[in-house]
């Protein structure tokens, strides 16, 4: 046997290391449209210091470690470009700690967003987090690595500005933790120490975050969805406006797509509200349909479809059998609102061109201090014609982000690449001096964020 | 009657233990029917094992060839062959070796005299040579006679005979073989030892096998030391492998190995249908265990009632004490 | 082109105005009563028109069988006065029309059910109810093709249906049906009361589907055992163009032993689900769904009902869950039928 | 490469351990048994199997019993063995010499390049047979074969010692080899390929037909009778004090023969 | 073997790997998949299997020991297909077996697979022991032969052979003899009913199981079963009929459940114990029978039940489905799925495990030992707790 896979054998012990083809297969695939590339090793620890016993070997033997929570970003950013190990964090799952006081948790790397979601239910009725709408396996600490949001990006902005504090393994083996968790106080903040925040956003490629502090928030007794539609999407930015100025909606997603085929062409609201009592509920129904909303419907151009109570998770994975073929991936960008009826006809224009049924989405952030917009395209994976579309749409799409003057949200590679054409040369500097510094091999998740000049 | 041959054979430098025991069978034989035994010895140089075997044998004949470095099976047949059809021997006598089953049987079609192999025991009665095996997994024995012929070629299990010291001191006749023949379509080509995976329990003789109450890993050790003095290893039940305490490949039962040992001393060990599943064929099986309802009891032939921590080290002791005298 | 069969004369003569007076979303005197639907019949705006909520009640409180409802919508679309919002409308044009290609066609000569567009819906359709029984319309993808399209009433888009409905009873007569019972009362209104009042020929003799249930009991009249429930009965707006067959619902409940409870809104007072209310352009319709809602679930409750027996899907999705909070057991009519004769409901949730 | 595997029925009798003696005193009750291919010979069978995957040819199973052993046929069939072959002749705890002879007579009609045997049987488990038939058809050959790797027109193979050591041989085919269990890993015999295999042709054949006469088919070596060995019954109990009953147990240990 | 023949051909790309398929219902664990649990690694979650299953078939990997231990480590719980939200999913686990199926057609499964099967091809049970000695069990119990009994109490081969699961065997025929339960058994004449042998891809012996015991149970006359494992009960219930086998069949927990509903037991001794249960996949997931054993068990004086984190279709399997309580691919670790149930069992606070379901039992019984529980939990099937209510020793 090998030295390296001996030595990660006394790591982690004898089952949580292969070599073997069907592991290396397996961890080879990202979910959405990326090439597979095979791991040398797929590895699961369980405990910070074994992470720290890899990344040191990994550091000796020059040889790349890649993170990899729920493996379900899409954008192959847990693919092993350049081999190596494919570190599988899912065994970190303890949730290690609730505070209600200070309304935080702290969770291990591996535990998933469903498994928060279901322990605060059970536990801790009168607090949640920012739930992504991902499916449940997706991982908390995955998610803010990479600046997600959740069905409380609009009163409390990305998952990544919840983070009260992390600890992480740097790619050099040594580990550090950050926010009032660092001087030996509790989890509670992140500021207001120097600003060390190296971490997030980096997907993996400065570090392996271990634990999380998270902000938790009110919990309502009773949420729900309502629904509107408006047929012009002209008016969804001003909607949206006066939606997130009312201060009564718990999450603002505006969507459009092209199944079902009755509602293809429209623009559909899904209005999140909670409340503790019929009272609280019926004022801010009031204030939202009637006060807020009741122009549009008296004028005919928006139309109230109900409002349901308990909150429905989506079931996004049920997009990826639109085409009968087991995949999707999309296109994430952080916009300003306003540009929501470009990004819809454009986005729509791509879909069709690609013969892919066209899925978008708009989810307000803050007080529509921006949103997450979207752009899904479903591929089937047993036909590679549908999956060459779909990677010419997404990339076009992300073409068509930096166009109308967005980021590109977790982008892949390519979008990667395009991104740091356009950033500023001396925060570039900053961003391969930082990388340097952190990553002097350059081992930790390679390919992603590399600056190459 | 004529005489009784007994090859005795040899390796690596040592005269096997087998040929002590087939020489102990021949020779309590040899005195039952009057009747000389004659030793075979075949090698390159066979002075050593020569005057050993004298002490069992009336004659010896030691073959000497330099092509007979190692025991190879054509060679020997020539020899044997030979030396059978001048001597006419009643008996032919080996052990039930790995060269004996390449061996025994063409030299017997080669003479066209009958064959018994692996036999557990031989006797004469009036005149008549008989043998039993042991057949059906040994659960039947079977008894053996001969048509009348001049010879018989018997090869005896190994550890069913035991060993008698002799006491003759048998004359050694030297024979230089003659043969020149080259045995081309079947090229020796050297020794490879096994490659050790492990310790394969089913090939051992002896097994001390632990159950969980042995409680911590710290404790396999006591158990290792009773197994080397009864020349075992050490297997176990499935909890031990769960804990880790031994490797899996040492789990006797329906998920781990199947074993038939001489002697299994099973300690601690409840004897759950599972795990019983793998040791029934035990030759012996001895439990100690704390619990008299254990159903280990139902399968053991000798049993002890008691704490496997208070035994064992004393066990141990009395084991190493009877060995030394 | 269809006409709808309204005769101005029935109105001047009426001496009740009942279509309007009866109205509970109006409060109107018979003199405005009277002006009004003549305003309407002559194409004017009215406030009729704004205030209408689509429930189909006066088509039934019409002495004369005159159809102010259908001459209410039609105007309603005349003279571009829709009840809802834009994009509802264009959402619910786009929801019947028949798609996924043409439907498997099969010949049955006889009786048959028609799924209409609940075709998902087929599990409430087993048991011995329905042994034997031929069913069209049975495949989710292809039910458009079976829908009667009665539902753009409330869209006011009676163009639609005219457009629509030959097809759809054309694709049904290909299965060379004799008795077409119908699952959804709209669907026995659309090819009894509406086809003759805008004078679709109908070449097959509906079944209400109440009628069917009542005489398959019958049928297992030896095998019913009482149910012994306060039952409330959901009566859809649909149900308004077939008040003749209204009678088979106590026939049913008599039948099986439940016990049907006195309610204040019931028969010719009984209350709108509220599903279109809630959307409707008309100031506070929100609201005023809400309040229908909770009246009618108050009532249910006051007078002492356990079960809330549903005939239209819609009611039972708008409702459903509502009375469930409320305590009462939502059910479909067939469900509780089976009930009776002993089998385990389908849609026991 | 053409191969023959001679193969052997033989009656499961590992689980059972009520065996009877039928009346004869010269067989065991059969009833309630089950039969299989000897163990041995499932080894023979996937090597012969290997082979032929790597270096084509066919593979012919050879059998000598009764009518009721085609069932192993069957199976080596299924296992993906071309052609099986069944002298029809009752061997039942007979003299090995006789089968061998037996087959030798197959054999020798049969083109043959190796011939495989399992290393002995389960039942008699003298462990005789393949040798004897290397000699009567005067190739080379070798027992208790635990590896085994075909070229051309020689084999490496390595047969295995006592105390875990092998020696290892180049032999010029044809050759004949007896298997050792552990040198590969018998696939699988599915239902639905017995099935398959029930629709195959089998071959048989008797002494006669092979010019064998019955009075040269006398055994040399003949079962006087069988019987059982004295049976354990419930563990014997020593009692008393430790240090009594260690001491006594190693006493019964030693006089056992274990040390 | 190439995808185009296989039977799921156009279906098996549709997983997404989402990964919902190792979830209870709600999302509190992330290891509701046995075979996951056991090895958290991704090749042996559901997705994993169907993933590699199709790599399998068109090529892109090569067939392996590993591969046919990641497949038969399925144990058939259906988890997965409880919990997929895709429209396929009442596929997905047969995407599996099919796959199994494959691999025993070629005779590549792994050695404990094999011996399993052959056992039965011989013996018609997994140990191999021999059938004559199938009706050891019942020696003195009184239990009849069937003879145009109401019930035949068909036992398994669990219950015929494992020594524990033998004195629920008895237990259970001494209830039912209590209650005047008019019942017979097979004794030695009882065969395998195949339920693992189907779901470990044998198609072909399984076939010739139903059929042989269709024609047996015909040929007696047997119109009514109750079965002593939900395994045999599933294979007659859900497959035997496909056969023809169109029998009444029950397992023995909704017979009790009826037999206390019609007042003909005499639980009056009770049994005071906290209690957990356990659904067994295949009386819970694969059959829906939720309920009865839960209503046996409340019904009993002095016993107060209480539920863990995962149950009823939330149960997390024994680890002993799909062969595993023989092949025993998932177990010698503390994440051997027993192993980890016994643990939620323990933390409820119960003393009593109850299971109905002799493979949960054996599984449970040797992880409870395992996990050096023997003082705190004891595990039991329900048929012993009645047994004891009924004050039978």
């Amino acid at each position: 046997m090998d030295s390296i896979h001996q030595a990660l054998i006394e790591i982690v012990g004898e089952e949580q290391v292969s070599n073997r083809p069907e592991e290396l297969y397996i961890y080879s695939f990202d979910l959405g449209t990326t090439e597979p590339h095979r791991p040398d090793y797929a590895v699961a620890p369980r405990t910070t210091e074994e992470i720290q016993g890899i990344v040191k070997l990994a550091n000796k033997e020059k040889i790349p470690v890649v993170p990899l929570g729920g493996g379900l970003s899409l954008a192959g950013l847990a693919v092993p470009f350049k081999g190596g190990i494919a570190l599988d964090l899912k065994r970190m799952d303890s949730i290690i700690e609730v505070n209600e006081e200070a309304r935080y948790a702290v969770v291990e790397c591996g535990v998933s967003q469903g498994q928060l979601t279901t322990y605060l239910e059970r536990y801790y009725p009168h607090l949640t987090h920012s739930e992504p709408g991902a499916p449940p396996q997706a991982t908390i600490a995955g998610n803010v690595a990479i600046h997600g949001q959740g069905d409380l990006a609009h009163p409390y902005g990305f998952n990544s500005d919840m983070v009260n504090g992390l600890e992480v393994v740097l790619p050099t083996g040594e580990i550090c933790k950050f926010g009032s968790c660092s001087i030996g106080a509790s989890w509670f903040t992140q500021h207001p120490l120097p600003d060390l925040g190296l971490f997030l956003g980096w997907s993996g490629a400065t570090g392996i975050i271990t634990k999380v502090s998270l902000r938790l928030f009110p919990c309502k007794s009773i949420r729900g969805t309502g629904l509107f539609v408006v047929e012009n999407e002209e008016l969804v930015p001003e909607v949206m406006y006066k939606l997130s100025h009312t201060q009564m909606a718990e999450d603002i997603v505006a969507f459009s797509q092209a199944i079902p085929p009755f509602a293809s062409g429209l623009q559909h609201f899904s209005i999140n509200m909670a409340a503790d009592s019929e009272k609280e509920l019926e004022f801010k129904q009031e204030i939202i349909w009637d006060d807020t909303l009741g122009e549009y419907i008296r004028s005919g151009a928006g139309g109230f479809l109900g409002f349901v109570r308990g909150l429905q998770r989506p079931q996004v994975s049920k997009t990826s059998d639109w085409r009968k073929g087991g995949g999707f991936e999309y296109v994430g960008s952080i916009m300003p609102v306003k540009k929501y009826p470009e990004c819809y006809r454009r986005g729509r224009e791509i879909s069709e061109r690609h013969d892919i049924p066209y899925t978008v989405l708009g989810r307000c952030i803050g007080a529509a201090h921006s949103m997450m917009f979207s752009w899904t395209y479903a591929f089937n994976r047993a036909d590679p014609e549908t999956v060459k579309q779909a990677r010419e749409a997404l990339h076009e799409t992300d073409d068509l982000v930096l166009e109308l003057g967005g980021t590109i949200w977790k982008p892949g590679l390519y979008g990667q690449k395009l991104a740091m054409e356009r950033l500023d040369p001396n925060t570039l500097k900053l961003m391969k001096k930082v990388k340097q510094l952190l990553d002097p091999n350059g081992i930790m998740n390679p390919g992603n964020w590399e600056v190459s000049q | 009657m004529s005489s009784i041959f007994v090859m005795a054979e040899h390796r690596n430098q040592a005269l096997a233990d087998i040929s002590l025991q087939t020489l102990s069978k021949g020779r309590q034989l040899a005195d039952q029917a009057q009747t000389e035994l004659l030793a075979v010895v075949i090698g390159k140089d066979t002075t050593t094992y020569a005057e050993k075997v004298a002490k069992w044998a009336d004659k010896v004949i030691a073959v000497k060839n330099d092509r007979l470095e190692e025991p190879l099976a054509e060679p020997y047949q020539k020899i044997l062959a030979f030396l059978i059809k001048e001597r006419k021997p009643k008996i032919v006598l080996m052990g039930h070796t790995s060269l004996a089953m390449d061996l025994a049987p063409p030299l017997s079609v080669e003479l066209e005299c009958p064959l018994a192999t692996d036999c557990t025991d031989i006797s004469l009665q009036n005149g008549d040579v008989i043998v039993t095996r042991s057949i059906h997994n040994g659960k039947v024995n079977a008894a053996y006679s001969f048509a009348p012929c001049d010879t018989v070629i018997i090869t005896a299990r190994i550890g069913e005979f035991p060993i008698e010291e002799g006491n003759r001191q048998g004359q050694i006749e030297e024979i230089d073989f003659p043969f020149e023949e080259e045995f081309n379509y079947k090229k020796f080509e050297g020794y490879v030892a096994q490659e050790i995976g492990g310790v394969d329990i089913t090939q051992a003789d002896v097994l001390v096998s632990v159950g969980r109450g042995i409680k911590e890993k710290e404790n396999i050790e006591m158990v290792q030391k009773l197994a080397e003095v009864l020349g075992g290893e050490v297997s176990c039940s499935r909890p031990v492998v769960d804990y880790g305490w031994l490797p899996s490949d040492r789990q006797v039962g329906l998920s781990g190995k199947t074993v038939k040992p001489k002697l299994y001393l099973a300690l601690a060990i409840s004897g759950s249908f599972q795990h019983v599943a793998g040791m029934k064929s035990a030759k012996m099986t001895v439990a100690i265990n704390k619990d008299a309802g254990a159903p280990i009891f139902k399968v053991a032939d000798f049993g002890i009632v008691d704490d496997l921590f208070k035994i064992v080290p004393i066990l141990t002791r009395k084991i190493a004490e009877l060995k030394d005298n | 082109m269809y006409e709808l069969k309204f005769d101005e004369k029935k109105c001047l003569r009426c001496k009740t105005q009942d279509c309007l007076i009866k109205c509970q979303y109006i409060d109107i005197d018979r003199d405005t009563a009277k002006r009004e639907i003549l305003k309407i019949a002559h194409s004017e705006d009215s406030f009729v028109l704004h205030d209408c909520v689509t429930c189909y009640a006066c088509e039934e409180y019409c002495p004369a069988n005159n159809h102010p409802f259908y001459l209410i919508v039609e105007k309603q679309e005349e003279l571009d006065v829709p009840p809802l919002p834009r994009p509802i409308i264009q959402r619910g044009i786009n929801t019947g029309i028949p798609f996924r290609g043409e439907p498997v066609i099969e010949e049955i000569n006889g009786q048959v059910l028609n799924m209409g567009a609940f075709a998902d819906l087929m599990y409430l359709i087993q048991g011995k109810l329905f042994q034997g029984l031929p069913v069209i319309s049975a495949d989710p993808r292809k039910m458009m093709h079976y829908f009667c399209q009665l539902m753009y009433l409330h869209y006011a888009r009676t163009s639609v249906i005219k457009e629509r409905l030959p097809r759809i009873i054309e694709t049904i007569t290909k299965h060379k049906v004799t008795e077409v019972i119908c699952f959804h009362d709209e669907c026995y209104g659309t090819y009894t009361s509406y086809c003759s009042a805008v004078g679709i020929n109908v070449p097959f003799k509906p079944v209400h589907f109440f009628e069917f249930l009542f005489n398959r009991l019958s049928e297992l009249k030896n095998e019913i055992r009482p149910v012994n429930l306060k039952v409330a009965y959901q009566r859809p707006c649909s149900s308004r163009l077939s008040s003749d067959k209204l009678h088979f619902v106590y026939d049913i409940f008599k039948l099986i032993g439940a016990d049907h409870v006195e309610r204040q809104y019931v028969d010719e007072n009984a209350l709108c689900c509220g599903g279109t209310i809630q959307g409707q352009r008309r100031e506070g319709s929100r609201k005023r769904a809400a309040d229908v809602q909770r009246i009618n679930i108050e009532d249910m409750i006051s007078a002492g009902a356990e079960f809330c027996i549903f005939n239209c899907p819609a009611c039972y999705s708008t409702l459903g869950a509502m009375v469930a909070q409320r305590g009462l057991k939502p059910i479909f009519m067939s469900d509780l039928c089976r009930l009776a004769i002993g089998e385990k409901p389908a849609g026991w949730r | 490469m053409d191969i023959i595997a001679c193969i052997k029925r033989v009656c499961d009798t590992s689980e059972a351990d009520a065996i009877k003696i039928d009346s004869s005193q010269r067989d065991i009750e059969k009833s309630g048994l089950a039969f299989k291919i000897n163990d041995w010979d499932e080894y023979a069978l996937e090597a012969a199997l290997q082979l032929k995957e790597k270096l084509g040819g066919t593979i012919t199973a050879v059998t000598v019993g009764p009518q009721e052993w085609n069932d192993i046929l069957r199976r080596a069939l299924a296992m993906g063995a071309d052609t099986g072959i069944r002298i029809d002749h009752d061997v039942a705890s007979e003299d090995p010499y006789i089968v061998a002879l037996i087959l030798k007579t197959v054999i020798q009609r049969l083109p043959h390049d190796l011939v495989l045997f399992g290393a002995q049987s389960e039942d008699f488990g003298s462990g005789q047979l393949g040798a004897m038939v290397a000699e009567m058809l005067g190739i080379p050959h070798a027992t208790l074969v635990v590896s085994l790797e075909a070229e051309e027109n020689k084999i490496h193979i390595s047969r295995e010692l006592e105390a875990g050591t092998l020696e290892s041989y180049t032999i010029e085919l044809p050759a004949l080899l007896t298997i050792h269990t552990g040198i590969n890993q018998p696939r699988y015999i599915s239902l639905g390929g017995i099935k398959k295999a029930m629709e195959k042709e089998l071959q048989v054949m008797s002494p006669n037909d092979l010019g064998l006469s019955v009075d040269m088919l006398i055994p040399m070596v003949k079962l006087k009778r069988l019987e059982l060995p004295p049976k354990g019954k419930e563990a014997e109990l020593i009692t008393g004090q430790p240090e009594a009953t260690a001491g006594q147990l190693a006493k019964t240990l030693k006089e056992a023969g274990i040390f | 073997m190439t995808l185009a023949d296989y039977k799921y051909a156009d279906t098996i790309h549709r997983c997404f790997r989402c990964g919902y398929c190792k979830f209870p219902v709600n999302w509190m664990d992330v290891n509701n998949c046995p075979a996951y649990a056991r090895f958290r690694m991704e090749t042996y979650s559901c997705g994993g299997r169907l993933w590699l299953t199709r790599a399998w078939l068109s090529g892109e990997i090569d067939w392996s020991d590993h591969l046919a231990e990641i497949l038969y480590s399925c144990t058939a719980c259906k988890n997965c297909e409880v919990k997929c939200p895709l429209r396929f999913n009442v596929d997905i686990l047969n995407m599996i077996i099919a796959a199994k199926s494959e691999m025993v057609e070629a005779g590549r499964i792994p050695s404990s697979v094999k011996k399993f099967l052959e056992n039965i091809q011989r013996q018609g049970n997994p140990y191999g022991h021999p059938r004559v000695k199938r009706g050891e069990w019942m020696e003195g119990t009184g239990i009849e032969p069937y003879q145009g009994h109401d019930f035949l109490y068909y036992v398994g081969c669990v219950g015929s052979y494992d020594t524990r699961a033998q004195e629920v065997a008895r237990a259970l025929g001494k209830v039912m003899q209590k209650a005047g339960v008019s019942f017979g058994v097979l004794g030695n004449d009882e065969n395998c009913d195949g339920n693992e042998v189907n779901k470990l891809g044998e198609e072909t012996l399984f076939e010739m199981l139903a059929e042989e015991n269709v024609a047996q149970f015909k040929k007696l006359g047997i119109q009514k079963v109750v079965t002593l494992s939900p395994h045999s009960y599933n294979a007659m219930k859900n497959d035997y009929p496909m056969f023809n086998g169109d029998f009444n069949v029950m397992h023995y927990i909704q017979l009790l459940d009826g037999l206390l509903g019609d007042d003909r037991l005499d639980i009056s001794g009770g049994y005071n114990a906290t209690v957990t249960y356990h659904d067994p996949c295949f009386l819970g997931r694969w059959n829906n029978e939720y309920e009865a054993p839960r209503n046996v068990l409340k019904a009993i004086p002095g016993i107060q039940l209480i539920e863990m984190e995962r149950n009823r279709d939330s149960t997390l399997c024994c680890g002993g489905g799909g062969g595993n309580f023989y092949i025993d691919l998932l177990g010698g670790s503390e994440r051997s799925p027993a192993r980890i149930r016994v643990r939620e069992a323990h933390a409820t606070g119960a003393g009593i495990l109850a299971v109905a379901c002799p493979n949960c039992l054996t599984m449970f019984e040797d992880a409870v030992k395992a996990e050096g529980l023997e003082e705190e939990l004891a595990v039991r099937d329900v048929s012993e707790i009645v047994a004891e209510a009924c004050g039978i020793k």
